[in-house]
């Protein structure tokens, strides 16, 4: 039972940082390969908050949301002058920048030793078993992000955004500051992902740059794709699939030494299989 | 949202099925290590270990021993996965694992919350002391394997020391620092961090150069960074002695630095070749891709837990006690024996050289002989 | 001057990388990631043939260097011809690439194992030449020497030969091209060939010094991305001087900030160039494009 | 209502429009014509601020925008199609509609969900105008399907129609009418007229010299960057440097 838990745990913490994710790639167009650094930036900054000045855990999910949210905004700067490949590849860039942040800031995050004992929300102990509340603390808030989520891309604004990603020119012509709508969707999708962060940060309790290095960001890309860009449900089975299936692959017995390569092959597999063939992934409306 | 509930469901099924033996005729143990990534030497000679001992000794109290292998990749979250899994699903009571630290420490929350026994053959981080009460380890941790090398290093003036970014190296560094300065008042004349990916030290063995640094430590958490290092720094024309740590050894160093190896010294956990049991293991176990001494670690820790479950049965706070209460005893790689964080700090560093094998002309490090 | 020394030796390694990279996106348009792993199999080819056949380094650098092209050419017509003849953006493409990376980075691990495999000219280590003041390692000379070689010989190629004149004119324009009956889809080809060849023999060389691991496909990637970007995407001479200033940027950021800072230091400079000069150093300036 | 003066654009030594100084009047048709290449789109470009590294003045109704960014000079009140049409082609033709509505403008997350009615009202405004304006042209049904699926008739006249839902006062067409059947000519042009009926200043570029013989009130002629002439399509025809200049110099 508890492995269940577990298992849905960490498919509601993807699943949050998919939905940032495909909130900037699917719906806006910023296809970046750089949430992963959100998650860590989320992790760390309430990590540190919870570990060494213990602070209640409300106030390190605001920080969380507060410093990842600066660090998009920042980023959106150099970032948004950008188009297409370039958009891509230097997302890409700032991902490995963020992850020698985590490694080389020693003072800061204990570099490659990583924290220890981060503590959970408060509310967890009141049952014996931490997991569920924890779990339930999680699905709270996926709904109230799809809740968001949905209302944003129902209104204007959602209009707005969904036609820059399709031609940010014609939108100009048209009298929207372009600029200033894909800024603040950039944060607020940096928000929630490093939020998402934070909850895996104090659920394993124990962090290290190398979780969240490139790896993580490409894999919250193919979540988004697989899932299906443009499609909030989609997000949701996205994330849920790539962390269910390889824990499936730990009951096949595989021989283990070919058991990550082969998870990796086929994850590259995937991508290839569905850019090929439905780049849309199961519920996307969106083809990049 | 009911379309993604699907998968968990049959996960479920499955789950339950396997989960619900006796206790009656099986021991089960765990595993938890690197089986592939960066670390999978590290995993496959650890696990190779555990393999031999229970090939030897397949029973315990009359039951039959099963082996559960997990692997983590060197990482948190996957080794709080496998913990889980193998604590609610195989429901174990005993896990022989992590062998990064990183593993040990993502893996101990969840063992301490189900009381269940997570014994580490070669985690050496000093994080992992204070990681719970049910978390033991074979190997000393750094912070007095340091020592040794930094006492070694106090034997030269102009002590210059390049470290890769990594848990491993980091927290060895950090307690080699903490000796030199705090205990000697010594600060070395270079202290360089590397990146984890690259191994270009030529321009960092620049500035060893021109420091003029008589000593050269390198702190690295595979062999091949340390072969590539002492490589280029042969290219150099430096002349400073190396030291390397007990991740030095292996067959990648000795591919990367070939000749220029000699002389070269290193401070390791050393398993004490003269004894016949030990040779004798060597010749079982055919080749190592990692250190010996890590075999040998995760066999004695085998050894130790087969025979806590002889002692007092299949009951993980009974071996508890029985492991803190243990007297010291001989292992193949060397003393053991529990304090109350349940390290096992009772074997000090020693140092090896590396020598020219005159029949093969291939560098084999072998124990200094006169003692300093 | 030591550590510029060292930069501008490994910047010839990422200069032709990035001149591999550029040349390719100047006829295909569409960023290939899979082009550091191509390059890092012709490597690992050249390990296994200096090791089971004891082939000298230069001849088994080569034959590598095939082996890649023959992968490079595979992937562009099994995966990506076909995927732009469906009319998949060059974003669709990037992403499968990715894709292509991963399963050849993984493959190569399965093949090669997880370590690091070393490569050396000679069995023995020689210390390096002293020349006035400045050492100058048998490795570095060798990949100086090679890289400048590979520059001049495509230099007069692009100048002289027919072949090297359509594709800079495709670089310059696709549809004149299609215009002028030239064959595109043999001068894609012939650039792949190329471009591959360029980028497997320069990660053999880098290979001299930091040996060959599967990680390494994605970091030289990016390093010719880095080198392309700031000399210009599509122009030769911008990719080497991108390389160079990559090289030497790199190692000096190494020495004065220290070595954990390298990649921080690359992405900086791309951050820096696509800030100030988006379209690099020797790019045109184009005309407003509506999509 | 505006004024261009001395406006230079050059790239790399080609010349392509050359100290370019033209006005066009309030409330008029004004047809701007010339040979392939004769820099027509390239004003477009530079007035709505795609093109910003032109030298020279702008000035709209007095102000300029020379410059401005293309939303700031959208805001001011000019419109503008594109030669090759471009379509949103991902989002629904009702989307591509409302989208350029200045009902729709400078909505912040905060308004989404402080003052959700009012902006949902503002949303359905905007909808309902649109679907008024699909209806006269008999495309409502097409409405809530993905503008890609339009044909090339249709997305030209969704390109008119995003026009009208703009309100702009000056608004530039840029071959409108190109590649179309006669009966679609018919419905752009009736849709024109109404524009200048509602008081819009338009800004015609356009190869088809009956339409523009028909529809416009002034006619501006450019060769390579230059103006060359100037007045109504009977003046303007008669000039010899137009005449030259089109049948071949």
């Amino acid at each position: 039972m508890d492995y269940l838990l577990h298992i849905a745990i960490l498919s509601s913490i993807y699943s949050l940082a998919v939905l940032g994710q495909n909130y900037a790639s699917g719906y806006t167009g910023l296809i970046s390969i750089n949430h992963g650094a959100f998650m860590g930036i989320g992790a760390y900054a309430g990590a540190i908050l919870l570990k060494w000045y213990g602070v209640p855990f409300p106030v390190a999910f605001l920080a969380a949301g507060a410093a990842t949210g600066l660090a998009a905004w920042l980023l959106s700067f150099p970032l948004l002058k950008l188009k297409g490949d370039s958009f891509v590849l230097v997302s890409f860039g700032f991902s490995f920048i963020a992850f020698n942040l985590f490694l080389n800031w020693r003072g800061l995050t204990n570099g490659a030793l990583g924290l220890k004992a981060i503590p959970g929300p408060e509310l967890v102990n009141l049952l014996d078993n931490t997991k569920i509340i924890f779990l339930a603390i999680l699905l709270a808030l996926i709904l109230i992000t799809l809740w968001g989520l949905h209302k944003i891309l129902q209104s204007s604004y959602g209009v707005v955004i969904r036609a820059t990603r399709e031609n940010q020119k014609v939108t100009q012509i048209a009298g929207h500051c372009t600029d200033s709508y894909r800024r603040s969707v950039f944060v607020l999708s940096g928000v929630i992902t490093g939020i998402a962060g934070l909850f895996l940060a104090s659920y394993i309790s124990t962090i290290d740059p190398t979780l969240f290095n490139y790896h993580l960001s490409v894999l919250l890309l193919i979540m988004a794709i697989l899932g299906g860009l443009a499609s909030l449900k989609g997000s949701i089975a996205g994330a849920t699939l790539l962390i269910v299936l390889p824990e499936l692959l730990r009951f096949l017995g595989l021989p283990n030494s070919i058991l990550a390569e082969s998870q990796q092959i086929s994850y590259g597999l995937i991508l290839i299989l569905l850019m090929y063939y439905r780049p849309v992934g199961l519920f996307g409306t969106y083809k990049i | 949202m009911k379309k993604f509930l699907l998968p968990l469901l049959v996960l479920s099924l499955a789950a339950c099925s396997g989960g619900e033996q006796g206790e009656s005729d099986v021991i089960k143990i765990g595993y938890i290590g690197p089986m592939t990534g960066d670390a999978g030497s590290y995993g496959h000679d650890t696990k190779k270990g555990i393999d031999l001992y229970f090939q030897e000794h397949p029973t315990i109290q009359g039951k039959k021993v099963e082996l559960i292998y997990e692997d983590a990749i060197c990482n948190s979250q996957s080794a709080a996965s496998a913990a889980t899994k193998l604590v609610n699903i195989d429901q174990v009571k005993v896990i022989i694992g992590g062998q990064c630290s990183s593993e040990t420490l993502g893996a101990a929350p969840v063992t301490e919350q189900h009381k269940v026994i997570l014994i580490s053959p070669v985690s050496s981080s000093p994080e992992v002391r204070d990681a719970g009460d049910y978390v033991f380890r074979m190997y000393p941790s750094d912070a007095i394997v340091g020592q040794t090398l930094a006492e070694e290093a106090l034997k030269y003036e102009r002590i210059a020391i390049i470290t890769e970014s990594t848990d491993y190296a980091e927290a060895y560094h950090d307690s080699v620092l903490h000796y030199l300065v705090q205990a000697q008042e010594v600060t070395p004349v270079v202290d360089e961090i590397v990146q984890p990916n690259t191994a270009d030290f030529k321009t960092i063995l620049q500035k060893v150069q021109n420091a003029k640094a008589d000593v050269l430590l390198s702190i690295m958490q595979t062999p091949v960074k340390s072969g590539i290092l002492v490589k280029q720094a042969a290219e150099l024309g430096i002349t400073a002695q190396i030291y390397g740590t007990d991740t030095l050894a292996g067959d990648d160093f000795e591919q990367h630095a070939k000749n220029a190896a000699k002389g070269v010294k290193m401070v390791i956990v050393a398993e004490d070749d003269s004894r016949a049991e030990v040779k004798e293991f060597k010749k079982v176990f055919g080749n190592f891709q990692a250190p010996v001494i890590f075999s040998l670690k995760s066999y004695d820790a085998a050894h130790v837990l087969a025979d806590a479950i002889e002692a007092v049965g299949y009951d993980s706070d009974a071996i508890k006690q029985w492991l803190y209460d243990m007297p010291g005893r001989e292992g193949l790689g060397g003393p053991i024996e529990f304090d109350e964080y349940g390290e096992n700090n009772s074997q000090a560093g020693s140092v090896k050289v590396g020598v020219e094998d005159p029949a093969t002309g291939r560098i084999v490090f072998e124990l200094l002989r006169e003692e300093p | 001057m030591q550590i510029i020394l060292n930069g501008l030796i490994v910047g010839s390694a990422y200069a032709l990388m990035g001149i591999g990279f550029s040349l390719i996106y100047s006829t295909v348009r569409y960023f290939n990631l899979a082009y550091g792993m191509v390059a890092v199999i012709g490597a690992y080819v050249a390990y296994t043939l200096m090791n089971s056949w004891s082939l000298n380094y230069v001849i088994a650098m080569l034959a590598g260097a095939l082996v890649a092209v023959l992968i490079g050419m595979l992937s562009s017509s099994i995966l990506f011809k076909p995927m732009v003849r469906r009319g998949g953006s060059s974003l669709v493409i990037l992403v499968a690439s990715f894709g292509l990376l991963i399963i050849l980075q993984n493959i190569s691990a399965l093949i090669w194992q997880n370590t690091t495999r070393a490569l050396s000219i000679s069995d023995r280590i020689l210390p390096g030449y002293n020349l006035f003041g400045l050492i100058i390692t048998p490795n570095q000379l060798m990949i100086g020497a090679v890289a400048l070689l590979m520059m001049l010989i495509l230099e007069l190629f692009l100048k002289k030969t027919r072949y090297g004149m359509a594709i800079r004119a495709i670089g310059d324009n696709q549809e004149l091209t299609k215009v002028l009956g030239l064959k595109t889809e043999q001068i894609i080809l012939a650039v792949y060939v190329i471009g591959t060849f360029i980028s497997a023999i320069s990660a053999t060389l880098i290979a001299l010094e930091i040996g060959i691991r599967p990680t390494h496909g994605v970091t030289l990637v990016i390093k010719a991305i880095i080198a392309a970007i700031i000399g210009g995407l599509g122009s030769i001479r911008g990719a080497l001087l991108g390389g160079l200033l990559l090289g030497v940027a790199e190692n000096l950021g190494i020495y004065f900030l220290g070595g954990q800072w390298q990649d921080t230091v690359a992405f900086t400079l791309l951050a820096v160039f696509l800030l100030v000069r988006p379209e690099g150093l020797f790019a045109k300036k184009r005309l407003v494009s509506v999509n | 209502m505006l004024q261009l003066y001395q406006v230079h654009l050059s790239l790399g030594g080609l010349k392509i429009l050359q100290q370019l100084s033209l006005e066009i009047q309030e409330g008029k048709i004004t047809g701007l014509i010339g040979p392939n290449g004769a820099g027509k789109s390239t004003v477009f470009n530079v007035v709505t601020g795609l093109i910003p590294f032109a030298s020279g003045s702008v000035k709209l109704r007095g102000q300029e925008i020379l410059g401005a960014s293309p939303d700031q000079v959208s805001r001011l009140g000019l419109m503008r199609t594109f030669q090759d049409s471009v379509i949103l082609s991902q989002i629904t033709v009702l989307e591509n509609l409302i989208s350029a509505s200045p009902l729709l403008r400078d909505i912040s997350l905060a308004q989404v969900f402080f003052r959700s009615a009012q902006t949902r009202q503002r949303k359905a405004e905007a909808g309902a105008k649109a679907l008024e304006l699909l209806g006269r042209v008999g495309l409502e049904g097409k409405a809530n399907s993905l503008a890609k699926e339009l044909s090339y008739g249709q997305t030209k006249l969704v390109e008119i129609l995003k026009v009208m839902m703009s309100e702009a006062e000056l608004i530039f067409l840029d071959e409108p009418f190109s590649g179309l059947y006669p009966e679609m000519i018919k419905v752009i042009q009736s849709l024109i007229y109404e524009l200048v009926k509602k008081g819009k200043t338009i800004v015609l570029v356009e190869h088809n010299m009956k339409l523009i013989e028909e529809v416009c009130d002034r006619v501006i002629v450019l060769d390579f960057g230059e103006k060359i002439a100037e007045g109504t399509f009977a003046e303007v025809r008669k000039n010899k440097k137009v005449i030259e200049a089109y049948l071949g110099n």
